[in-house]
């Protein structure tokens, strides 16, 4: 079977055939193929969110946790976000991440509004601070992730923000390459 | 010996003070905000009072329902620990008029060395080497020509500082004259917002300097020693996150040049019990006074494992008005020891904090490895504060030695929930350029500007995600042991009687 | 350096040693009985083999099915840690040619100290103190007039030793002459089963005798240090439960001769790797060689506590060949660790074994704080094996405050599902005679004969009880969290493709 | 209302009055009186077997697990077993608890028998040795907890026994005391 999931953005084709499984010793085996490279997989659940993998011989240990539009995998001191695919391309946390960088002008956590630095009808350069924000007692200017020109301003000084809340629209400027060349997979 | 103190803070700070009061037979009494409830601290603390609403204002920092608090339970004395009111003149003389022990330097003191043009004077007084910058400060509306040409006899780069500063907060490089009005001004707003002084002035800025600093302990009977230094060269947002001892940089004929230089700037400003003076240290070995963090470091465990001192067990018996148990012959250093903090933030994101619940949590462990946390499995990282969940300590032979050890713990270190620095720390680590210690500053700038993760074990990842969804997921050890009948109890909602 | 070591061993030791090769890039192969599949050993190493039945003969004793595992890897090295091979001298050489480093000293060395009387005739050689006893063994159906007269001659109190003991096993302690056939017979038997021979011999017995031991390493260059004494006086089944360094009975003139008695012990037997020479120290502070342990000794981290060294990195680095990095001279020991062995065992019941599933742990931290575990919460201790569960060890500035700290871990570590020693290592820690430092090997009969826990908390525990009862278990933080369809996989037994 | 209950063996009546209680949040609130004392308790389910109390105002930390016939307490570095007074009463651990040391010649873990030193119609002492048995590689030879004389052997040397199995049946002593003058409470 397939299974069509994406890694830090990124999508992959996991090809999986489960050879055996005990769900009273909650092990099973597997083996898989992704982007041509074949592993032979046996995990156990150790317990709760903890894993233990032997992949092609080589035992490791792995935490699956609750993550963006998915599940978040951490192993060997790194923290991946895996998810089905199809569920990551409906969350905008996923699109942003697939485009490497901020495409919206919005708050990474709950803050609050210092002060707005534009007004709609305003043109701004990208990387121009837009919005200052403070949370956690640390100010950060949130900037315009392209240039263009300010078509609404919804927020103000004071107000409480959201992550995912769109604080300032931006018309992107004709030369705006939206599909830039990026390598999605960092 | 106290019988009873109160700790004025939170976290993995309020823990670390009372692990070294409850060896001491001393009782400890927490206090918390209502957003705190059933923090790590409020669990361990023989006695918790809460003193008001999550906003720091209205609990940390609000001297009237600490010294309030103390005085009901008892308390004979408050340790601040780091932050919230630990560096408040105020509080240390307010605590002392409650016939409190303030566990810190007198209030004056404080003051005096808070206020970072005093600070400088005392320091020239004393003949401790200072930067280049200017002795008065600037506020919002001040005349700014005055300014930029004060900027222009130092010479650019320059550095805002907010006169009351600390942790980063009101600070601004700026590198050319264009900059220096919009810099002054939003470190201005940002000091008046975080410590209600919108002072700043201006200070020479070396692009690649270190952060080395000298820990000093003084007691009341005017014996004052410094423990060596540690080097804390490594941060983003200004703030460290990297500290170790000793420096790379450091000379044993240089550290003693800072020791005595840290040893007479205690000594000229009256200070008692533990601090830390602060140095910038120029790449040609000349070293300039930056501040005296008058309270115990976030990073003191770095000292405490190379001298094998508690350092908060020296700050009670200090405070207890005990005379120093060692002179500076019998303080050496041994191995080499690396701290990371560990905050809920997101590397990939500017280390903007990442507040949220803990979902799993599992503290690397083993020889010469020691993690000050103050979360558990379940616990929140509340919006409020700080988002510091831990500070990891490694203690090895040598500075090679350590820099695996610290690799290893952090790679064995799991957290789920929130996002942590700890697959940025690994690469830190794990790169040519801490290696070789050749720190500054700018270490992050120049050398992880434009950092991402690695995508190594993206393959893992994937095989982790469907193997997670093959496995049965267990209702629980818990459940699965349980057998007896609910009781009447474990059917109720909300109930009063 | 090796690339990949097998490590022929399980529990805390296992996990300790891979610990410092993780550090330096050596992959580790866990071996493993079908007891073990899910053993915490097992789940931390790069690879595991399975080699055999639950019974140590079949697995951890099993030398061809450890040799294959080794070779099927492709380690270069095995370490074989403390108990099942690692004092086999047949295993030594077997590893030797199948082209393994055998982490250790060579087999014959290993035998001729490992048998008791070709290392005493050793240590007489070579000028090291010895017991008075018997220089011939005693086996079942033997002449026991003479051994009786051996015993008159020596003078009561006797002890009865397995000539290829260790760990407690085929020991007697024989007051007069009539139990002496019985207390042979008994003593054979048990070594009998315990090493496959059955000789016994017998010793002097000190009824307030200290057990001091040094700890040497030599390497392969000639080089010979002593890394200070540990003192294991306290012990219940004659194996030691608590230990600690610097010994409070060990005068610095006195360690610098026990120091050479020690290296002078491993000259004589050609001593190679870590190495332990066990001394019994008589109250008149004579000293009197026991045996030589030719391997880790279980007690190990206290001596890294208080010198910053890692004895097994030094294992490693001697096995590949490396010189000592340092000598006599650069080893000093500083502050004072204690070490108190946590096993599965009840210590209401004459310390019996008390095996099972661990359903709660939550280990103690905190600055000076280390516990070697092999346990994980949801993890058996087997009824096959020496019941084990971690050492917690304790390094502070003075003895006396190393005792505190360790009652307050003691008092912090939470362990349900088997029975443990931790509340009667509290009453030990807090007791007046430990704090004195008057230690023998008869302390807990002398001091804790009537053993029975403390009344105290009492009244919690039945608060504890209704509390629990009236609050709701949760479902859990999994279940809670988990929101998603269960997968087809999920809802399936055991299936096979 | 009240709660029959031992702790290690010793009754207690627990007498509770209830006060507050938030299943959410999962904290309770219940003054209670133990022989004599009175306590105002807070508690809060922390986790799983945790339970943070306060109890007359200090804060404590206890474990609650599985125990022989109830539960297991930790508490500062104490184990207490705690039981519903009749579940104890069932319990031949409880009975022996109850007792002070064993009335039975049992093994307290699973063990292979290595000797018998007694036969069916021996007189033994108190305290003298009736079987030896061996676990762990530990050898533990079981006691006869009182005088008199032996009516059956139920084991022989080899045998695999288990905790409860009573290897040796004795007649007491007509002399012999079983509700003799201990204190339970120990």
């Amino acid at each position: 079977m397939e299974y069509n999931l994406t890694a830090n953005g990124e999508p992959f084709t996991v090809t999986v055939s489960p050879t055996e499984g005990d769900a009273a010793s909650n092990t099973a085996e597997a083996e898989m193929t992704i982007a041509g490279n074949r592993y032979a997989v046996a995990a156990t659940r150790v317990e709760g969110n903890h894993l233990h993998l032997k992949v092609n011989g080589r035992g490791m240990n792995v935490y699956v946790g609750e993550g963006e539009a998915g599940r978040t995998v951490m192993v060997n001191g790194l923290m991946i976000q895996v998810a089905d695919a199809e569920d990551a391309a409906r969350s905008p946390q996923g699109k942003r991440r697939a485009k490497r960088g901020p495409q919206e002008v919005t708050s990474p956590t709950p803050a609050v509004v210092t002060s707005v630095l534009v007004a709609a009808g305003d043109r701004v350069a990208e990387g121009q601070g837009v919005v200052v924000v403070t949370a956690m007692k640390m100010e950060t200017t949130l900037t315009a992730p392209y240039g263009g020109v300010v078509t609404a301003m919804n927020t103000e000084a004071g107000a409480n923000v959201n992550p995912g809340d769109i604080l300032v629209e931006i018309e992107r400027d004709a030369d705006g390459n939206e599909g830039d060349a990026d390598d999605d997979g960092q | 010996m106290f019988k009873k103190i109160l700790i004025a803070n939170r976290g993995e700070i309020a823990l670390r003070i009372m692990a070294t009061c409850r060896e001491m037979g001393i009782d400890t009494v927490a206090v918390y905000s209502e957003a705190d409830s059933t923090a790590a601290h409020v669990l361990y603390a023989d006695e918790a009072v809460c003193i008001g609403k999550p906003e720091p204002g209205d609990s940390y920092l609000n001297m009237d329902a600490i010294i309030d608090a103390a005085k009901g339970a008892n308390a004979e004395a408050v340790h601040p620990g780091y932050g919230f009111l630990a560096e408040n003149g105020e509080f240390a003389d307010r605590c002392q008029e409650a016939d409190l022990v303030f566990i810190g330097p007198p209030g004056t003191v404080i003051r005096n060395l808070g206020d970072k043009i005093t600070a400088r004077r005392i320091m020239e007084r004393a003949g401790v080497p200072v930067m280049p910058g200017t002795t008065w400060t600037v506020r919002t509306g001040d005349n700014m020509d005055e300014v930029a040409a004060a900027a222009d006899a130092i010479g650019y780069p320059v550095l805002v500082k907010a006169s009351a500063g600390g942790g980063g907060k009101g600070i601004r490089i700026v590198h050319e004259p264009a900059a220096l009005v919009d810099a002054c001004m939003a470190a201005s707003r940002e000091a008046q917002t975080a410590f209600g002084d919108g002072a700043v002035y201006l200070e020479k800025f070396f692009e690649t300097a270190r952060h080395v600093e000298v820990q000093v302990l003084a007691d009341t009977h005017g014996n004052v020693v410094h423990v060596l230094e540690r080097e804390c060269s490594i941060q983003r947002r200004h703030q460290k996150i990297i500290e170790e001892s000793p420096s790379p940089a450091v000379t044993s004929e240089l550290r003693d040049r800072m020791g005595e230089a840290a040893v007479a700037a205690a000594r000229a400003s009256g200070y008692v019990n533990a601090g830390t003076v602060e140095f910038l240290l120029a790449p040609d070995q000349s070293f300039y006074f930056l501040e005296v963090n008058t309270r115990l470091q976030v990073e003191h465990p770095v000292t405490e494992m190379i001298t094998g001192l508690d350092l908060v067990r020296c700050q009670l018996d200090i405070a207890a008005g005990a005379q120093l148990p060692l002179t500076q012959k019998d303080i050496a250093g041994r191995g080499h020891a690396i701290e990371c903090r560990i905050y809920a933030e997101d590397p990939e994101n500017g280390f903007f904090p990442s507040p949220g619940r803990i979902e799993v949590l599992h503290e690397p462990s083993g020889p010469g490895i020691r993690n000050d946390c103050g979360v558990y499995a379940g616990a929140m990282v509340p919006v409020d504060y700080d988002p510091i969940i831990s500070k990891l300590v490694v203690h090895a032979e040598t500075r090679e030695l350590a820099i695996r050890r610290m690799a290893k713990a952090l790679r064995e270190y799991v957290i789920l929930g929130v996002k942590t620095p700890i697959p940025f720390l690994v690469d830190v680590m794990e790169s040519p350029a801490f290696g070789a210690g050749d720190l500054s500053t700018g270490f992050i700038d120049t050398h992880f500007q434009d950092w991402r993760p690695s995508t190594g074990h993206r393959d893992i990842a994937l095989i982790a995600w469907v193997m997670d969804a093959m496995l049965q997921k267990p209702a629980g050890r818990q459940a699965e042991t349980e057998s007896r009948m609910p009781t009447p109890w474990e059917t109720l909602g909300r109930w009063q009687l």
